[in-house]
């Protein structure tokens, strides 16, 4: 046996292990949390120059392989999610240190939290995506789908008010209706074809009507939990009203766990099942995200829920992949934007996240009309913050403008010009919001508020973040290439031609 | 129609009351209360669909997945029960309140 | 109160919708093939390697163990999500009873081991295992907490956390000790598949029949009178 | 399926809907949560009936069991918060004794 092939295991047990022991010495949480960060490094590249050298991997949990055992996958997808989940887990773990070093002072609405209790929770939340996106077994994707849901409502529960509490029980709700649908998804596929495996079922699935209901159950399940509009309403609150770490992971990384799946079903199991017409379903319910989202983050009062309510018009964009990867020769431009968007959105909004965390915990408030020249007070964080919105609004040369160039190209090259036009004017809708919060930022004024000390880590992780959404676009076409492989699309990856 | 067919419709009938339910209620334990109700609908149409009657066992491997499905759903509702009080005691009242966003 | 009487428009399109939700899944379900494909010869072609004799058994816990873990994981990580959201006197929870209900608990609680522990023993080649018996163990814990001050109080003692991690400890540690002896993750040695397998269903029927207690109990038992220091939470529940 | 199948079948799915109807809309939630036992140890049976002991085992003892505490525990505890003056407060305090 080859000794890297047990790196899927590690991947997703350091977390898990770390967590438990989080939970048994709970003031070591933070060094833990550490501890599984820098642990988590050798293994991901293990798995990553096994991939990216052989092709995809695959781990026989058991031993029995599938149909009835387990399998671990690992293919360009996997391994490009689990870097975006280690670089955003790896800031928001640093962030954390700093954010719940002295959080005893709380002001307002920062209820003390027991960070005894963040470690184990974020420790098992970051195995849960790994899990996730390790698993080849549609049953036990749904454990792990449950294993992610729950870890984020307790997380989001962590701070406490009524507020988050009310925004953690909603989204519990919503997360154990998207389970349950899609539990009954995977029950008809199961009686229909007999099997569980993810690579199986995508050589079986037909158009059989309980082929029919599965996809359309386990879409409606995977999108309510990927908030999409209109079952988005759980999101803002929830995201909002979160500690600053855990908003981050929630935006950034936990709704695209179940993006995530749904990219899968739908482009390596129902490829028989999809027509077009669903297809453009979920793209008018992404453009209504879009126009939707960005109008509430314009109208929002608070920073987090401005951030909070841009997540919902981002997340809309993803769900333009499908109806423009049904155009002719579009597919793998289709995807890659897709994935591009998936990844720069992650650290583009982990920053701004961050950074909106880190100004609520030096003001003790994120009431934009009086956060007026804080840059002047949290010059760093500040700076995070636009670079972060730059790539929101998908300016050059961030990662956000490479994935809306690849989604524009799609649409375009496709005949599909009209999402086109959705593509261009979101950005200017976000160009708006953005720059509504900077017109205040950066103003001068000679009495600024007061603003407590902040841990320089807190600082210097949001800028970190906001560097690989820009980083993204500036090495361009590299990620192409994991992309590739094994992509269940083909094509070029710009059908258009570059600019 | 046969057994399996019977407990199968049985099984939808009752995950669409139980999401009627979750729909209808502002009342949080009755929302989990209905929850579990489609949950139970769920476990219903697995079990009921590994029943043969023609062979001597039924399929155990839906019968895992429901065992292992009732423990995650003993799990989710102690959470969301822990939570309704935490919400009563915090905001007054054990419903959630119509306005969305904060 | 709050409960809509009589049937509004809106309710009535709602009832439509969902026995339209019916009728597709009943659609999708009559169209299944008769006979479908299963696993079932798969598993029942494996029973000898699995190390146990009850189909089920074998399936959570060897073919399809992974997933019991991560299943075990989720009630672990319950406990976790209501542990965050505060702390109780445990104490107040006790109202020791009559002393008939005294005598009663006096014969309940051992006959409620006895069939625990039958039932871990059984479910190696009959119906039964850690799941059956921990929430039996449960049933009986909740029972002793309403009643017995000594177990209550032990709740609130740092052994508790190692009792709620015991199961996914020891199951994690199996899979490993697998991987160690040269086999895949949770690949257990052909001889000592059966040992193995009933030594994680020990340890996880104790460690869930506690879980389910602690998630009884709803929150966080509070160490504020061991001495150490955990009020934070504490503080917050006060309301004014 | 034979006629006496019929007899035993039909009338446990009736009255499993009819309890799944009755917890979800009576106004009383104590009374739902009893309701909501009778129809975990009712599931049980359908699980036999289903020839799902393992299933039947664990469904009477987590889900109408310990569910069914979980359920009674948390009632109790919002009534105790709350005044017991809510039209469900009588009932649920007679069910502590």
């Amino acid at each position: 046996m080859h000794p890297f092939s047990a790196c899927p295991v590690w991947i997703i047990f350091l977390p898990l292990v770390n967590s438990i022991l989080a939970f048994l010495f709970r003031r070591r949480g933070a060094q833990l949390g550490i501890v599984t960060a820098v642990g988590l490094v050798p293994p991901l590249l293990g798995l990553f120059w096994q991939v990216i050298g052989h092709g995809p991997q695959s781990y026989p949990v058991g031993g029995w392989g599938a149909p009835l055992g387990i399998d671990l996958y690992a293919d360009g997808l996997s391994i490009i999610m689990l870097a975006m989940t280690a670089v955003v887990g790896i800031g928001c773990t640093l962030y954390a240190t700093g954010y719940y070093s002295h959080g005893g002072e709380g002001k307002e609405k920062q209820h003390h939290q027991d960070s005894a209790l963040f470690w184990p929770l974020w420790l098992l939340l970051w195995a849960a995506l790994n899990a996730l996106f390790l698993s080849a077994d549609i049953f036990n994707l749904y454990v792990a789908l449950e294993l992610l849901g729950l870890s984020a409502v307790a997380l989001v529960a962590l701070a406490g008010g009524p507020s988050a509490v009310t925004a953690a029980v909603r989204y519990l709700l919503v997360s154990l209706l998207g389970s349950m649908s899609y539990l009954l998804g995977v029950a008809l596929l199961y009686f229909a074809h007999g099997t569980l495996s993810l690579g199986l079922l995508g050589e079986v699935v037909n158009s059989s009507p309980a082929g029919f209901a599965a996809i359309t159950l386990m879409t409606a399940g995977l999108t309510m939990k990927t908030a999409l509009f209109p079952l988005h309403f759980w999101l803002p609150p929830a995201h909002a009203n979160a500690p600053a770490p855990v908003s981050t992971v929630l935006s950034a990384l936990v709704v695209k766990g179940s993006f995530y799946l749904l990219l899968r079903l739908w482009f390596q199991v129902f490829t028989a099942t999809v027509t077009p017409s669903v297809a453009n379903l979920l793209g008018i319910l992404g453009v209504a995200a879009i126009l939707w989202g960005s109008a509430q983050a314009l109208l929002a009062q608070r920073l987090k829920l401005l951030v909070a309510y841009s997540t919902v018009a981002q997340l809309g964009y993803l769900f333009l992949v499908f109806p423009l990867a049904q155009g002719t020769g579009t597919g793998f431009s289709a995807w890659s934007g897709g994935v591009y968007f998936i990844l720069s959105h992650a650290f583009a909004k982990g920053a701004a996240f961050l950074a909106a965390g880190t100004v609520l915990y030096g003001f003790g408030h994120d009431r934009i009309d009086e956060l007026v020249g804080v840059t002047r007070r949290m010059p760093v964080t500040m700076f995070a913050f636009a670079i972060a919105g730059v790539s929101l609004i998908g300016l050059p040369p961030s990662g956000g403008f490479i994935a809306k160039w690849l989604l524009l190209n799609a649409a375009l090259a496709g005949g599909q010009w009209w999402w086109a036009i959705v593509i261009v004017s979101g950005g200017l809708l976000a160009a708006a919001y953005v720059f509504r919060f900077f017109s205040r930022a950066f103003r001068h004024v000679g009495e600024i508020s007061t603003c407590r000390r902040i841990p320089r880590s807190m600082e210097l992780t949001a800028l970190a973040l906001a560097l690989f959404s820009l980083g993204l676009g500036i090495i361009g076409p590299a990620p192409f290439e994991i992309i590739q492989i094994s992509a269940p699309l083909s094509g070029p990856v710009l059908s258009g031609g570059l600019p | 129609m046969s057994v399996s067919v019977l407990y199968s419709l049985l099984g939808s009938t009752l995950f669409s009351l139980g999401l009627y339910g979750l729909a209808a209620y502002a009342q949080l334990l009755r929302k989990i209360l209905a929850i579990n109700i489609m949950g139970s609908g769920v476990f219903l149409i697995l079990v009921a669909l590994a029943y043969g009657p023609g062979e001597n066992s039924p399929d155990p491997v839906p019968h895992a997945m429901v065992l292992t499905g009732l423990v995650v759903a003993v799990s989710a509702t102690a959470l969301a029960l822990a939570l309704a009080c935490r919400v009563q005691e915090t905001t007054g009242s054990a419903q959630l309140p119509e306005d969305e966003s904060d | 109160m709050h409960q809509k009487s009589g049937f509004s428009p809106a309710s009535v399109i709602i009832l439509l919708l969902l026995l339209a939700l019916t009728g597709f899944l009943g659609w999708a379900i009559v169209s299944l093939p008769i006979q479908g494909a299963s696993l079932r010869t798969q598993v029942l072609a494996n029973m000898e390697q699995s190390g146990v004799k009850n189909p089920v058994t074998a399936v959570l816990l060897n073919f399809r163990g992974y997933d019991t873990l991560l299943e075990i994981t989720v009630l672990f990580l319950a406990v976790l999500g209501v542990w965050s959201l505060g702390t109780v006197q445990i104490l107040d929870k006790v109202q020791p009873g009559g002393p008939f209900l005294m005598a009663l608990m006096r014969i309940l609680l051992p006959a409620m081991m006895v069939t625990a522990g039958y039932l871990l023993w059984v479910g190696a080649y009959a119906p039964g295992g850690a799941f059956q018996a921990g929430a039996i163990l449960g049933g009986a814990g909740i029972l002793l907490l309403l009643t017995d001050v000594r177990f209550a109080s032990a709740m609130a003692r740092w052994p508790l956390r190692i009792a709620l991690t015991a199961g996914v400890s020891i199951f994690i540690g199996v899979a490993f000790g697998s991987m160690i002896l040269g086999g895949r993750l949770l690949e257990y040695p052909r001889d000592l598949a059966g040992t193995l397998i009933l030594v994680i269903e020990c340890v996880a029927a104790l460690s869930i029949g506690i879980t389910l207690v602690v998630l009884y109990i709803g929150s966080r038992p509070s160490e504020a009178d061991r001495g150490v220091s955990v009020k934070s939470n504490g503080k917050r529940k006060e309301r004014p | 399926m034979t006629w006496s199948q019929w007899l035993f079948d039909l009338p446990l799915a009736l009255v499993l809907l009819w309890l799944a109807w009755r917890l979800l809309s009576s106004k009383d939630l104590f009374k739902g949560v009893v309701l909501f036992i009778a129809f975990g140890l009712l599931m049980a049976l359908a699980w036999v009936r289903l020839q799902a002991v393992d299933i039947a085992l664990a469904e009477a003892a987590i889900g109408a069991g310990v569910t069914g505490a979980l359920f009674i525990s948390a009632l109790h505890r919002m009534h105790r918060e709350q005044d017991p003056d809510g039209t469900e407060g009588g009932e649920a305090e007679q069910s502590k004794e």
